[in-house]
């Protein structure tokens, strides 16, 4: 049984201090060594056992009591049930990969959700007002909405109507 | 009464389409089902006795499809759900054309209902109260001094509509009478864009009114009656998320009118099948008419949990020319205890933006009082074409009480991996003082304190990384991720993003 | 009334424990749950807030374990369940005994029903009518006279039974006068291995009888209620299958009659709590008490289901000293609808011998009318150490006609693969004439007629293929097959055969 | 997509007719080979498409129609739920080695079910008669007693009381 340490990051932060734009504030990140009869977390010794069925953790037991949890990974991300709850958690990444991704798009939009492009109305290179509506996200009967953050210009659009887009990437960029 | 259909085309996906092949295989009735060329892996074909694909694009509201499959699956009967093509009278017109039998209302009381401005004019005269507003007659926003003086005899502030809108779009809130006019010409441009036109109109909009809608069933002997009412007012989005009967609103007496005001509405459209009447109930006790939706209704299942009845086999029954049961005739029924639905969105719980993915684990709780219509299990995969509805949780016990109890417990047992959903919404509504109390408006939502959470527990963060170090097991890499457009038969998920 | 219990140890496994435990958590209370190390990858765990190991072997059975695993997780009251511990009496003592509330009718209660003799004197006594028989005094079995006396003017066959036995164990059927003496001899022995002695009677055997029970609720106030009646009768191995309420052999008359005979029953033994007094109905309608169950009985939940009660909750309740429900006393309870218990086994579904295995998919009935209390899930496995019911479905309908159909609908829909179960054996039952028609004794299943199946349809035979010739997917490896005694934390599958 | 042909057998063999002693009466065997857009049963073409989610089958079209289905499979068996139904399949052995494996305990007696071995009434060497109990099976609260089919005389014996038993292997032999 193999003890290896995985710095992990709970998704959304701790619930009452969300991640910050700059993804430093807020975040909840332990460094986990899970053993074969305890774990360490952030460094405190905590007697530990993990039942696993079917390639899935089903019960920790911690100090002879055991909890029941239910976990499904996709890549570097799992899903925990826990007490009744649902958390998600990846693998974190080092502080300086993390401010590389979220600097890259500073003058980006990202989109707030999935959907496809409904409207497109504006193109590149038109000049815009600050709350000017640049494109039309839906997704399952619901429209969102993406707005310009200030007066500028319109840089790069790189989707076009009908496009599906994935949350949390740059779906338009205003220049200033 | 006829007989009853053998084969039924439910044309419909997710828990609606589920729930009816439930009912119609209890009937004898084969169920066949129907997808969308990109929505092959859809749940509800699992509960089909076999289901025909109708090609790509938006095919659910694709009536000429729909026909063709229900002739190529030999089917005599279309049963079309809620939401797509359920409320279209044209679409009622051509499946009665085909020869087929359409298990829902005449054409011509879906289209007395379906305009909002007819349908208030036609409650007006038929004596139900309606919700006071203009009547958006051709002139009328040109009449200034008109709309002025009605708009200050209910008092501000007022909701400008558009006659033919729905979901809340082209809705705007006027405080100020000096707003009105601009109000109603911005919603007319919306509405052009999204309706193609269609007439404008303004209600009073009240501050904190309770939804309230009132079950109704009619047969083609002319009878017509209440079953009884259902509170939907916990909604965001303008969409409901909680409903519960009894609603803890209301007393015998105006239990009794309502019930009354809803048959009234339905008669004077001559309606038969299921059909629900929606009042806003005002803080001062009054109801006011809101629409009519012509179809079975989302939140249904509460209502068959009190009453013990069971609303799409008398959907059928009905259709096919049968008269309302005796006990629904003869106010023997009365409602047992008290039931609520809660219904699980893949959406974030608190901002309610949409979520997608791949359900990697799902396990819906059970036990005493527990019913869940799911129109999703493990290896679903949620697109963003259409409805977040994943599945309705249906809690019943013999008290209120015990029924929030019991919700709660079902909440905290149901196992969704994979994709976020409102899970901690509905707790935190079931948890909070105004649901409690019954004493809640439509803005219950909107004024939750998000609740406080603290970090995980320890074993959720050992499990976490227990998972995160073992190798990741075969069966869980390359799904959920969109694909190309390559034949979804033979390939390891059938999966591909809707086209 | 005293507080309520905040931690309920549940000293069992499988559904009941599942059931138990959520019944706790709606109340507010913790419930924990304890395994065989043997059974460390147990269902019922998940549904624990935590649970216990209880050590190697026949856990479930050691009362000293149990209760230290009681004080270790700081439990103020222990719920047995049924089966195992949950009518010793000695155990119920040790509960009380170790300052812990014990859910379950007093100790006293559960001796005057253990022995059958005593109790069918006791019953006698009281006015209940018992099965004519022998009263296995003493020097019974010497007194050939007086025996043939009693036999001949019951009539044969006779049953004979060991007063301390269980599960038709011991039980010899006589036709004959010559061969009494003998049977009662071969009891006598059997009786001696396997119960440690006792005494020997025999009862008047009826060819076919129905079974039929009502259950019955103390308060410590001295209040006792019936709760309407169970019919039982579909059984093999003198095992129930399927259960229904109302019964359709009763009328009303019959059943006011069984009610207050069983109220009496429970009376003579001051009973406080859930309790069920087991009748035979014979073929003229005459009922005889049978013996009385000092516990929550498996086909609890149809109760529930027709009359919109929590029989665990009362349990709860009332041994917190609580009063029975006011509604439970006035009358105004009365069965809505019909329900139907089914039972699956893991067996051969004709042969009924055990079958064992690691179930593979596992996917629950739902929908309207559907309640399932599951002891197993995905992954389970199914060894030869316990019980083999693996779940209870529990269907309610508005009809008996309704509720059948319901029925057959959610057998057809419950997906389990990897363990052969009974399942065509209920769908056998529901579609037998016998069942349908109601008028049906214990010997349904020994007489259907084992259903003539054709081959399996050619998408059967396809999938099959299909599913034979692609690569076996890694996390269906190496599972399912006995493993050595290792640690079953931190192995792939948690599960070992029972030690 | 390969077009492999499997032989596979239906457990318990045509509903009407079970699978004999000898293992040939009553069997269900077919030759099946599934290729992209049709299969071929026992030499008949089928036009037919599966789908397959997450390593199941679950839905066979046949000329056009599309039939729900659920696969498992554990080693060379697969469950098959269809039509409200379940089978159960596996890969055909060779006639060969199936009789080998029915003759090779003619002398033996299997168990019927699986079980502990709860009581050994008799020892190896003892001489029996026809109908007298040899051992006692206990699964699932349930006892099954094993009786010689035939007077004789014990062979052998090989399981012990508490032993856990599979269903058809041999628990005891009985010697002319």
């Amino acid at each position: 049984m193999a003890a290896r340490r995985v710095k992990i990051e709970l998704e959304g932060g701790r619930g009452e201090q969300p991640v910050s734009q700059d993804g430093t504030a807020g975040r909840a990140v332990r460094d986990v060594r899970v053993g074969a009869t305890d774990a360490v977390l952030d460094g405190r010794l905590v007697p530990a056992r993990v039942l696993r069925e079917e390639g899935a953790v089903t019960a920790v037991e911690i100090e002879g009591v055991s909890i029941p949890v239910r976990t499904a990974r996709e890549r570097n991300r799992v899903f925990v049930w826990c007490g009744g709850r649902t958390y998600e958690f990846h693998k974190a990444e080092a502080a300086s990969s993390r401010a590389v991704r979220h600097s890259a798009h500073a003058g980006g939009l990202l989109s707030p959700m999935p959907g496809r492009v409904r409207k497109l109305l504006v193109a590149e290179g038109d000049a815009v007002v600050r709350g000017q509506i640049l494109l039309v996200l839906e997704a399952m009967k619901m429209e969102h909405a993406i707005r310009s953050p200030r007066d500028g210009r319109v840089g790069s659009l790189p989707f076009q109507e009908g496009d599906l887009v994935e949350a949390g990437v740059p779906v338009a960029e205003i220049l200033e | 009464m006829s007989p009853l259909p053998k084969r039924i085309l439910i044309a419909n996906r997710g828990e609606i389409a589920v729930r009816i092949a439930r009912t119609a295989r209890e009937m004898g009735i084969d169920p066949v089902g129907v997808f969308a060329s990109g929505d092959s892996g859809a749940f509800h074909r699992r509960a089909m006795s076999q289901s025909l694909d109708l090609g790509p694009g938006p095919a659910y509201l694709d009536s000429g499809r729909i026909l063709e499959a229900a002739r190529a699956a030999g089917a005599d009967a279309i049963h079309p759900g809620y939401g797509f093509l359920s409320e279209n009278a044209a679409f009622a017109r051509a499946v009665t054309a085909a020869g087929l039998l359409w298990i829902g209302p005449s054409p011509d009381s879906i289209e007395k209902m379906g305009g909002k401005l007819a349908a208030r004019a036609r409650m007006r005269e038929a004596g139900v109260p309606v919700v006071p507003g203009s009547d958006g007659s051709p002139g009328e926003a040109d009449s200034g001094a008109e709309l002025a003086r009605r708009a200050a005899q209910m008092g501000f502030p007022v909701l400008v509509k558009a006659s033919s809108g729905g979901g809340g779009k082209g809705m705007v809130r006027v405080d100020r009478i000096e707003d009105l006019a601009e109000a109603l010409s911005e919603t007319r441009r919306v509405a052009e864009a999204a309706f193609g036109g269609g007439r404008v109109y303004f209600e009073k909009l009240f501050e904190r009114p309770r939804h309230v809608e009132v079950q109704v069933f009619g047969d083609s002997l002319g009878h017509i009656v209440h079953l009884f009412e259902r509170d939907c007012s916990v909604q965001r989005r303008h969409q409901k998320v909680v409903e519960e009967t009894p609603s803890p609103a209301l007393d015998d007496r105006l239990r009794e009118a309502m019930g009354r005001a809803a048959v009234e509405a339905a008669r004077a459209v001559e309606y038969v099948g299921a059909g629900t009447v929606e009042f806003l109930l005002d803080e001062r006790g009054s109801f006011h008419f809101l629409e009519m939706n012509t179809r079975l209704q989302v939140e249904h299942p509460i209502t068959e949990e009190t009453l013990g009845i069971e609303l799409v086999r008398a959907q059928i029954e009905i259709a096919a020319g049968a008269a309302l049961p005796r006990a629904w005739q003869d106010g023997s029924l009365s409602p047992r205890g008290h039931a609520i639905e809660l219904r699980l969105y893949a959406e974030d719980p608190f901002e309610f933006l949409p979520r997608t993915g791949r359900i990697l684990a799902w396990e819906e709780p059970s036990g005493p009082g527990i019913r869940v219509d799911a129109g999703v299990g493990t290896g679903s995969v949620v697109g963003v074409d259409y409805d977040p509805l994943l599945a309705k949780l249906v809690v019943s016990a013999s008290s209120r009480e015990a029924a929030i109890a019991r919700a709660r417990r079902a909440v905290s047992e149901w196992i969704v991996l994979g994709v976020e959903t409102n899970g901690r919404l509905l707790a935190a509504v079931l948890d909070s003082a105004a649901f409690q109390s019954g004493k809640y408006a439509t803005d219950l939502i909107a004024s939750l304190d998000r609740p406080r959470e603290g970090e995980p527990p320890d074993a959720a963060w050992i499990a976490a990384a227990s998972a995160l170090e073992a190798p990741e097991p075969a069966s869980e890499t390359g799904t959920g991720t969109s694909r190309g457009p390559e034949d979804p038969w033979q390939v390891r998920s059938g999966w591909r993003p809707g086209a």
